[in-house]
């Protein structure tokens, strides 16, 4: 074994959504690639992009659309995504009361409480929306004006007939009865390059093997988590969320398990970045159209699972 | 030397000192401004992370021209203005009222200061839940930030009115109102009009954050929508306008200062 | 016939730090339109008295008689006049605060102003006026809502000493021509001397009547400027000035 | 009455007085918990979103016996610290560099202003590109929060020492170096402190705005993660601890304060 | 040989609303070891002139000898102690921003203060200091420094008359032992009498010399105190203030 060498991570948000990355560190996975990881919790997308350009971070875990944005804007050393960790939406469309036999045509008529404009959550929303018919701007009322951490509370206090909610708040909702989950963005959106992670250009020339063993080392989360129930999952992420019951933990990675919205490798293929790049565009937010090769390595994902 | 002629040198050299000091000031915007732009174009610092003037012009006037400016900067500034009134309003209303009773504001006291060093980001929910996801929320974050820190500062004026200006009523036999009303209030206004300045920095602050938690338009949504697509001429476009409409609303709040002290105590 | 009777009052102000007795047993008859000054070292009770009097305060013990306790004017050592208000509104605020303004009252109060002078500051705020000017308009202020009793605190001592001397003759003039009854505290034991009918020496705190002078009538007779040239005006001070300086000495 | 007994009867009073506003206090606090607590039982209000104070001192007590309280609010305490001492330190320099040249200060004066009415949260990318997305953003937003403010408030200070003791020392034919030391400085202390009670406010509102941006730990952390997580019981406990930290920081302010200003100008 | 002289100075001051003339040619010349009164109305430039000599202004006009400029003391119209300096420390700041504090030096000013009855003082804050102690601190921190002429601005002004009576005997007795030159202001007629060898009269203004009036040398011999009892006293304040009722009327 050589010397650990430190990798400084910054992740856009802490959630049960990224579960392999919580299960490589508690199992120790990164150890065994000979890495020592310093996480820290860049809150939202602008900020853990900034880390990562400005050199604060050697690698950042964001939404894949951010670097599209970045590429769209002539960046000198743009970030490149080298592995995939989500492979789906993570929202789910939860209701206040209890349907039945849920039809995507419901919605119309009603007030959706959608997530705000810009991030992947709101195109993905409307792009399921209207792969069902569904005019976002005539057929129902849409709210996007609330921020991120403050949608369950509004929902909670009686706006909107239908909302799109992360886990854990879903699973909470449920327990708590004041929603039900009807249908997952994730299983109806399909497979897109959701949250991956990225590095920039210069450091992938500088240090593309200690990447590779980084992407190893989530290979082996990725694979625990595809191949362990959830409870022994949420068992083994439990110390990245304090206070968080184990019950509602081992449910919401349940649910992101069963729908597929963890990915089993960290390869990104050029299908699920065409599919991105069609919801953005959908979206009207697509700067300019990437080509796959140009902000996808694939090679560190392959060298990876070797 | 004559009077007059030593007069006419004294203006003369006081405008030229103000024209010193204004030529520095452009000076001083321009040659930052110069440097920003020749860093960013010449990649000395990254031009993603701190955009460029020229480019935020660009996005000014395109946004100007297309209307949608006034649209964001209305909105923001209706907030701020109504959160602006409605703190120093009802600071002023608080500290009058535990002006009023010395054993309200004793026990009221501790509990002011611990409201003070609240973060009010975080009461965010509270808003929303109390008043819904609206542009009520906003206006009451905007109140938010500045009512304790008015009230509190009010409070401390009222108090330390000169009390023989109090006495003179009192040997008229005045009842407590009309003591309040003919000398504790008059003889704060300096001091509420000077928490004003410092209250239209806080309203904006307030409203932004605001902003930030509920928003269909508006200046701070402009800026977490350039977040969100990590588009920060739109971020520094944002900020340009309000250090544009703070310091117009400043200005404002000076003026009415100087018109409202003319007396000095 | 007694305006004012104090009946051995006694007062003890009392905060964290301890008790302290102010005033001991003070007793003191003051006839209607008589003249009476209070003298003595400094923080012996004077302006405490002076506050019992006015109803600011309430004594410890003792007891107090005033006939007409509605009708009092105290005028603080400083003018205190309102710095937001004209000489016009900061004149007639007393009557407003009683309820007594009118047409008849606002008058009178005018006409005071044309008395002292002041009659084209009518308009000015308080800052365009001279420490005299303002000492007049504070002293109209106290007239205005015609009180039969005037207590003064050191109305002259922020004054140069021509104005002082000039204010002394006014004042003097106006209260014996409207029959006030008048206490008057100083430290300046001249101006003490030159004004009044009777000088009343407290002892140090905490205060006692000490001493009480009664002034000649020939020195009476003469206004307050003129009786300081009086002959037997060294006297009389040199009188006082000796009891004082025992005190301090102590 | 003899003084000693008047005294006696001023001191009981005196203790009646504060035993009775202590007792409204706890009194007032009881019953908002017990409403809180019952409304929430009885789901007047959603337990989801409005917590319940049983569950927070549950969960305050679990994160105390389990040491991570301990964690998180040492880490926020560190910065919060650091950052308040910074923002006075330096608002105070820039205070005193301003008294230095009239002309500078009349130069800057718009600049502040402007700065003071921008939103700190929006800079929030500047810092992490500048410092890097570690505690030392933090700390900086921290500072950043209250340096302005203190600055024009220090400076105003200054300027309003009484100008006749500056006399006293150029009738010695002071420098102007010895003129701040022995006089402006000095005179201004009270202010200064004064601006710290403020200070105290405002730095843990930057710290956990600062927490919000970047963070590993810390009771920000606690705060972002429990509305990541749905967790609002997390939310109000950290309210709570930064509640009793930051009564306790202002409450030592206003002993060093009672300390310091003995004298009076 | 004289130790001012001031020849035809003036000063204007000038500002945003206009230019105001406050002295004009000035002309005075003041020899060691005299003591001169500056006497006048209100706002006729005495500060002023007090200033310029002190070098804290310059004048518009004229020209200004002094004999020794870095040895002026300047006493200030309030005592304008540190608060947050002990007694000690207040009286020797002067010779610590001159830089002439050392065992020597201090010794001395301690003696004053020993001399001034203040002794027990020493390490108190001036908040613990009566009016008359703290302007008595002020004399000595003016003195400390050993300037050979000394400018006071209205010392006595704040006091009461006892006081002050007491505090000009002794400021008269310590610059005469000292023989040093002295300029005083004041509004007082009778200080300037008691106190002076010449009184200098302005005229309001712009301010000029109006008259000098030189004190006759019986008076001067008394102290302040006994000088006002002396027969030709009332003669002497007649004669100034009637020539300062002129200005006023006018
Ligand atoms: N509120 C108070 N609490 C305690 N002591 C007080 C209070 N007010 C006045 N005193 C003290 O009572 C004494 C009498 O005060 P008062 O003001 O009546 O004196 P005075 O004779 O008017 O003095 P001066 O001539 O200085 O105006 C003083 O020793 C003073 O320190
Ligand atoms: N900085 C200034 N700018 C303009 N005018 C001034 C200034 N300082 C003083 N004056 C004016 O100059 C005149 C002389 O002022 P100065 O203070 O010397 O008078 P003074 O004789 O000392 O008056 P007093 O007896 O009231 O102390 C006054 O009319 C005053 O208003
Ligand atoms: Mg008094
Ligand atoms: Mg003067």
């Amino acid at each position: 074994d050589g010397p650990t060498e430190t990798l400084e991570v910054a992740e856009v948000t802490r959630s049960v959504f990224y579960a392999p990355l919580y299960v490589a560190l508690s199992e120790g996975f990164f150890e065994e690639e000979g890495l020592s990881i310093e996480l820290t919790t860049t809150w939202g997308g602008d900020k853990t992009m900034t880390a990562l350009l400005s050199g604060g971070a050697d690698i950042a875990l964001v939404g894949s659309e951010t670097s599209i944005y970045v590429a769209g804007q002539e960046a000198t050393d743009p970030a490149i995504n080298f592995a995939a960790l989500t492979q789906t939406d993570g929202t789910f469309l939860v209701a206040r009361d209890q349907v039945d036999s849920f039809q995507w045509s419901e919605l119309k008529g009603t007030t959706f409480l959608g997530q705000r404009k810009g991030g992947m959550p709101q195109m993905v929303g409307e792009f399921v929306l209207k792969q069902h018919n569904i005019n976002p701007r005539t057929d129902l009322t849409l709210l996007q004006n609330v921020d991120f951490g403050n949608i369950p509370s509004a929902f909670a206090s009686g706006t909107g007939d239908y909302v799109q909610l992360f886990e854990p708040q879903a699973s909470t909702f449920e327990k708590e009865g004041l929603g039900h989950v009807v249908a997952s963005f994730g299983a109806e959106s399909g497979r897109v390059p959701y949250t991956s992670f990225m590095a920039k250009q210069s450091m992938i020339e500088k240090d593309e093997e200690a990447l590779i063993r980084f992407a190893s080392a989530i290979y082996k989360g990725q694979q625990y988590v595809k191949n362990e129930d959830s409870s022994t999952i949420a068992m083994s992420i439990q110390d990245y969320f304090e206070d968080t019951e184990l019950d509602i933990l081992t449910s919401a990675v349940e649910r992101y398990k069963d729908q597929g919205s963890y990915a089993t490798d960290p390869l990104l293929t050029e299908e699920a970045w065409s599919t991105l790049l069609a919801i953005m565009d959908e979206a009207g937010e697509l700067p300019l159209h990437i080509p796959f090769d140009e902000l996808v390595n694939t090679a560190i994902a392959s060298k990876s699972m070797e | 030397m004559n009077p007059t002629k030593l007069h006419e040198q004294f203006v003369l050299e006081k405008k030229k000192e103000k024209r010193f000091v204004r030529i520095t000031q452009i000076t001083i915007i321009v040659v930052l401004i110069a440097i920003w732009e020749l860093a960013s174009r010449l990649a000395w610092i990254d031009p993603l992370l701190f955009s460029m003037p020229s480019r935020i012009v660009t996005l000014l006037y395109e946004h100007i021209t297309a209307g949608t400016l006034w649209i964001h900067a209305s909105v923001t500034m209706f907030e701020t203005i109504v959160g602006f009134l409605l703190g120093t309003i009802v600071g002023t209303c608080l500290a009058a009222l535990l002006w009023w009773s010395k054993r309200l504001s004793t026990i009221l006291d501790p509990f002011l200061v611990i409201l003070n060093s609240m973060p009010k980001v975080a009461i965010g929910p509270i808003l929303i839940v109390g008043i819904g996801p609206n542009i009520g929320s906003i206006i009451a974050m905007g109140m938010l930030v500045s009512v304790i820190i008015t009230t509190m500062v009010v409070h401390t004026a009222f108090k330390e009115v000169d009390e023989n200006y109090i006495k003179v009523l009192q040997t008229f036999s005045a009842s407590k109102k009309q003591i309040f009303f003919n000398v504790v209030y008059p003889a704060s206004i300096p001091v509420i009009i000077s928490t004003l300045k410092m209250n239209v920095g806080l309203a904006w602050v307030g409203v932004i954050v605001g902003e930030f938690l509920v928003s269909k338009q508006g200046l701070g949504y402009l800026i977490i929508y350039g977040f969100q697509v990590f588009n920060f001429n739109l971020v520094f476009m944002s900020l340009l306008v309000i250090a544009i409409l703070a310091t117009f609303m400043y200005i404002f709040v000076e003026y009415i200062e100087k018109k409202m002290t003319k007396y000095s105590i | 016939m007694s305006d004012v009777s104090i009946d051995s009052v006694s007062l003890t102000y009392v905060n964290e730090s301890g008790a302290f007795p102010a005033l001991e047993n003070v007793s003191l008859t003051i006839k209607e339109g008589e003249f009476v000054s209070f003298i003595g070292p400094s923080g012996c009770g004077k302006t405490t008295l002076l506050s019992i009097i006015a109803g600011l305060l309430e004594q410890t013990s003792g007891s107090l008689y005033i006939k007409n306790t509605e009708s009092i004017g105290y005028m603080l050592q400083h003018d205190y006049l309102f710095p937001w208000l004209t000489i016009e509104k900061n004149m007639t605020l007393g009557q407003r605060i009683q309820g007594t303004h009118n047409e008849v009252s606002h008058r009178k109060a005018l006409r005071w102003l044309e008395r002292f002078g002041l009659a084209d500051k009518k308009f000015d705020l308080p800052k365009a006026l001279s420490g005299g000017m303002r000492q007049r308009v504070a002293l109209i202020r106290t007239l205005a809502t015609d009180p039969s009793l005037i207590l003064l605190d050191e109305p002259f001592s922020a004054l140069d000493q021509q104005t002082k001397l000039k204010l002394e003759d006014l004042v003097s003039h106006t209260l014996k021509a409207e029959q006030k009854t008048a206490i008057l505290v100083t430290h300046d034991i001249s101006e003490a001397i030159a004004m009044s009918d009777r000088v009343i020496l407290f002892s140090p705190r905490p205060g006692k009547v000490a001493q009480v002078f009664t002034i000649p009538q020939e020195i009476r007779a003469c206004t307050p400027f003129e009786s300081r040239q009086h002959k037997d005006f060294q006297d009389q001070f040199q009188l006082i000035w000796k009891e004082l300086d025992r005190f301090e000495s102590n």
